[in-house]
């Protein structure tokens, strides 16, 4: 919808917009961290950041928090791909097996990630295994979901012209089914990254000797606001970080 | 659907198996039948956790359905107005993309610092959560209008605020429930969260309590009670959608 | 070489909530080899589902499809061009049209090579790389007749391939298929709900209407020469008789869908 | 020539150094029926949405009676090639849509609806949503509303372009019928040659482009015309080469 096309709003000033917004957003946080003692300032919580990342004064430093997040989410990523795309398109493909599989599905999906946690630490305790199955549930759930909505969703159109094109079963899964679901399958990759990001945070402040959760909780318990401001940056920015890579990885997988 | 009900019979099965017959050890796992059990006692008796069971459930759903309306109220339409005014989106958009990055439950440790651990602060922390995709929804909704729609407005010489209001928000309802139904997911999710870091009543500090106790059996309650809930309000929402977009079913 | 191919009381019926609903009917009809034939016929239902029963999508519920000699048609004997999704979106044209060689196992160079051929037939030339979405219309269905031509069979299927595209296009899109049928000779079955399209294109009319649609009429065109043009008063008369046939008449204009 | 409804002087459109509409002068009678046809790809949709005051010419003015075009004051209608049907109104919701949006009085917008739903046969689906009925009815739903307004200008963008064939000669006649009875000044833009000999009273032929006006026919043959008539197809072929690109 192009609503704004024609306006005849002067352009200069519109652009400036953004910029009065940021000016007004950092004012309004200074002000606040002035009044009450607190909430820190922006500029002490930058200078604590600067620090933190290149003079590090604890033996861990924040790097390593962050390192350690990292590995957990992208080990827990690559399970929850494979068992996600496989399952999604089991449940796209073979009628017998979504309908005995999919209500079990249905019944633990509504469990938030997060209120497995307890379970999970119960089970596997507060190690490295039971950060990564978190965020296993966490990154599977929309994988598995998007893969099989972009399956049952492809037009039946495509299957016919391919089998009539003479693809055997095999042919049909690799040349018609995953590129056909390709691009839900990528948005479901895109959330999952995020979710899964968002339960290692969880899981690390609940129970954990190292990552960014664990540092979080750690300033909150001191009450050391500079350092939750940190960290909340910190958390903020990778999860940025994730979506702009994967847009950019849309591009180049499916230039279609 | 019979298939459905068997898959999950078998399921229910299996794991009662597994329990009895010692495959896990009961002190990790518990059989669903003891669960059901749990289910019933909780419901009436306030031990382990000081809080039956109903207790937890209206403190968790009163506190995320406050969270969530605010959020709708504020978030849908700022999110309407980001789509169609350009300079509300320019003023509105850099802070909401600086914040929206930031996870709910990173909210959680400077909330709970600033505004304890009462009801207001985790209705707060279920608002920052459950706004995001409210404008987002919001927002594609108005951009989503087929410009054929905004043409006839024009032709028929139309001021721009009833086109806004008479063309562009009845189009951009569909999208708008998803967002709903989104915040909605969004908000129990943050909930439970912020209930089981900080707070002393709620279906989240309930499962966390069971943790620390070791009865599994409370856990699961709890989690299956959660899901449910869950369940039953975007039930509930869709059901209110129907209403709302008799129109729904898109060609 | 598949000779004749004979359509034997063709019938096929779909169960639905309230009983059975019956689209075909003791459909009977031969198509001759290397024969432009066309299926002529009002609204969408009969006539893709009868193209579907032959080409072996639909099994029929009586009747069969067989060749001369009398054994069943193979899907491997024939090929299918649609009017919509005719292409991969995620392939690009070359893929698109070496696609039904690569299931036949042709090696990568002989595809190469006669993908080359089939698009400088089609006039495709330069539009190797490009994906669906950068094509127009009528380019699309250039390269879906590509691949249904790259796949080597006798017998061609067109399912209204140029119902989706304007006008002029259309008529562009006609000669052009007229004159790559008649450049690499091949049996070709279409369909079409266009009296024009029909009289431009067939050797042959079918004419297949009511419910459940049998063939009503049968109309012989191989005495008009080609390129045939809707100007030559013959051909006028003929399309006014078959419109006074009033085939449409108990069709209506169905206000609820069709599909 | 001063009685013109719609006069159209040097009408030019450009998007940077690309010309798309290159002085188009034409003028439309009032209560007359002209169809624009060219060649595929010949810029007449940004005729058109010139036409419509959606996007400002680069140069020239468009004027109906005389005023420069204003949809605010003057009543003016557009009907796509796809759908513009509100979905989330009844068949008659969307109907009396303009009508109510003009602010007309209630009597008189109860009177144009029976008259536009009844010469369209839409009474049958009055109560229906846009996604529970054809494709053609939904298509005659914005042909009503369009012509409701008894408007002083009406484009029309090849309506039916998508649609059976069945259904075009039905809906061509139906156009007809309404263009006579309201009165309201049409113009109607199409690729398909036939069908614009078969409504226009003149037709305008544009070049390719950058686009400019090859021609203007007068087709003085009497309604309903008969496709398959000698001085018809003449007209057609006559048309066709002008046009015939390929």
């Amino acid at each position: 919808m192009n609503g704004f096309s024609e306006r005849a709003a002067p352009r200069r000033l519109l652009r400036l917009l953004p910029l009065l917004s940021l000016l007004a957003f950092l004012s309004v946080w200074h002000l606040a961290a002035l009044c009450t003692d607190l909430l820190a300032t922006p500029l002490d919580t930058a200078k604590a950041l600067a620090g933190m990342l290149f003079f590090p004064t604890s033996k861990v430093t924040l790097l390593h928090h962050v390192w350690a997040s990292l590995c957990r989410v992208l080990a827990a990523y690559a399970l929850a791909i494979a068992a996600g795309v496989l399952l999604g398109v089991l449940f796209g493909w073979s009628r017998r097996f979504h309908d005995y599989c999919y209500p079990i599905f249905e019944l633990l999906r509504p469990i938030p990630p997060i209120a497995w946690i307890p379970l999970i630490i119960m089970w596997l305790g507060i190690g490295e295994p039971s950060k990564i199955a978190v965020c296993f549930i966490g990154s599977v759930v929309p994988i598995l979901v998007n893969t099989y909505f972009g399956v049952s969703r492809l037009d039946p159109t495509y299957l016919k012209s391919a089998k009539i094109l003479g693809a055997g079963q095999r042919a049909l899964l690799t040349h018609v089914i995953l590129p056909g679901a390709l691009p839900s399958i990528l948005t479901g990759m895109k959330v999952a990254l995020s979710s899964g990001w968002v339960c290692v945070i969880a899981a690390e402040m609940i129970a954990a000797r190292k990552g960014l959760g664990y540092l979080i909780i750690r300033s909150m318990e001191s009450g050391d606001m500079v350092h939750i401001l940190v960290a909340m940056i910190l958390i903020g920015s990778v999860n940025f970080l994730f979506s702009w890579l994967f847009s950019k990885l849309e591009g180049v997988v499916c230039p279609w | 659907m019979l298939r459905g009900a068997v898959g999950i019979c078998g399921f229910l099965l299996l794991w009662e198996c597994a329990v009895q017959l010692g495959a896990v050890s009961a002190q990790q796992l518990c059989p669903p039948s003891q669960v059901a059990a749990a289910f019933f006692t909780k419901l009436a008796d306030p031990r382990p956790d000081g809080a039956t069971l109903g207790a937890h459930f209206i403190a968790s759903s009163s506190v995320a359905l406050g969270g969530f309306l605010l959020a709708c109220l504020i978030g849908l339409p700022l999110g309407l107005a980001m789509g169609y005014y350009q300079p509300v989106y320019l003023l509105a958009n850099p802070i909401f993309e600086l914040l929206r990055p930031i996870p709910p439950i990173a909210w959680i440790p400077i909330v709970t610092l600033l505004l304890g651990i009462g009801a207001q602060a985790r209705i707060f922390i279920i608002f920052l959560s459950a706004v995001v995709p409210c404008v987002i929804n919001a927002y594609t909704g108005i951009r989503h209008v087929p410009e054929r729609y905004i043409h006839v407005g024009q032709s028929l010489g139309m001021s721009r605020w009833r086109i806004f209001t008479k063309i562009c928000i009845p189009c951009a309802l569909p999208t708008l429930f998803v967002g709903v139904r989104l915040s909605l997911n969004t908000a129990w999710t943050a909930l439970v969260a912020a209930e089981m870091m900080a707070s002393v009543r709620g279906l989240g500090y309930m499962i966390q309590m069971g943790r620390l106790l070791i009865q599994p059996d409370i856990i699961i309650t709890g989690m299956l009670t959660i899901g449910s809930t869950g369940a039953l309000m975007s039930a509930l929402l869709s059901l209110i959608e129907k209403r709302l977009t008799k129109w729904g079913a898109e060609r | 070489m598949v000779g004749d191919i004979h359509v034997k009381g063709l019938g096929l019926s779909f169960p639905q909530q309230n009983g059975i609903h019956e689209v075909l009917r003791d459909v009977d009809f031969v198509i001759h080899s290397k024969e432009f034939l066309v299926l002529f016929g009002p609204g969408q239902c009969g006539k893709t589902v009868l193209m579907e029963a032959i080409a072996g999508l639909l099994p029929p519920t009586a009747g069969s499809v067989e060749d001369a000699q009398g054994s069943p048609l193979r899907t491997q004997e024939l090929c299918m061009v649609f009017q919509k999704y005719a292409l991969f979106p995620w392939k690009t044209c070359r893929q698109n049209i070496e696609l039904p060689m690569k299931f036949k196992g042709v090696p990568k160079q002989a595809r190469r090579k006669r993908a080359a051929d089939l698009i400088h037939l089609v006039g495709l030339d330069g539009f190797e790389h490009s994906y669906p979405r950068q094509l127009s219309g009528g380019m699309k269905q250039r390269v879906a007749i590509a691949a249904a031509y790259a796949k080597e069979c006798p017998l061609l299927l067109f399912d209204e391939p140029f119902g989706a595209l304007d006008a002029q296009t259309r008529l562009q899109m006609e000669q052009e298929l007229v004159r790559i049928w008649q450049q690499e000779q091949k049996t070709v079955v279409l369909i079409t709900n266009s009296i024009d399209e029909a009289l431009l294109l067939g050797d042959r009319i079918l004419v297949l209407a009511g419910s459940p649609s049998s063939i009503l009429e049968e109309y012989d065109l191989r005495e008009f020469p080609r390129p045939r043009s809707l100007s030559d008063r013959p051909l006028l008369n003929l399309r006014q008789s078959i419109l006074d046939r009033g085939f449409f008449e108990n069709e209506g204009g169905g206000d609820l869908r069709c599909e | 020539m001063s009685d013109a409804k719609v006069q159209v002087r040097q009408l030019t459109k450009g998007f940077g150094e690309l010309l798309v509409l290159d002085n188009l002068t034409f003028d439309v009678r009032p209560g007359e029926f002209l169809c624009v046809v060219g060649p595929t790809g010949c810029g007449k949709t940004t005729l058109l949405n010139l036409l419509s005051s959606w996007w400002t010419p680069t140069q020239g003015e468009i004027c109906i009676d005389g005023r420069a075009m204003d949809p605010k004051t003057q009543n003016l209608s557009f009907v796509f090639q796809e759908s513009s049907a509100f979905p989330w109104l009844t068949v008659e919701q969307n109907v009396q849509f303009g009508m109510k949006e003009k602010r007309f009085p209630p009597e008189l917008i109860a009177q144009r609806t029976r008259e536009v739903m009844g010469l369209l046969d839409l009474e049958s689906v009055k109560e229906k949503y846009c996604h529970e009925i054809s494709a053609s009815a939904e298509q005659r739903v914005v042909i009503g509303r369009s012509f409701a307004l008894h408007p002083d200008f009406l484009l029309m963008d090849e309506p039916y372009a998508q649609l059976d064939i069945k259904f075009r000669l039905h809906l061509e006649d139906a156009i007809l019928a309404l263009n006579r009875s309201t009165g309201s000044t049409c113009l109607f833009v199409t690729h398909n040659i036939e069908e614009a000999v078969y409504l226009a009273q003149r037709c305008i032929v544009l070049s390719n482009k950058p686009t400019s006006i090859k021609a203007v026919r007068t087709i003085d043959l009497p309604y309903p015309r008969d496709t398959c008539s000698p001085e018809f197809i003449a007209i057609k072929d006559e048309i066709t080469e002008m046009i015939k690109w390929w």
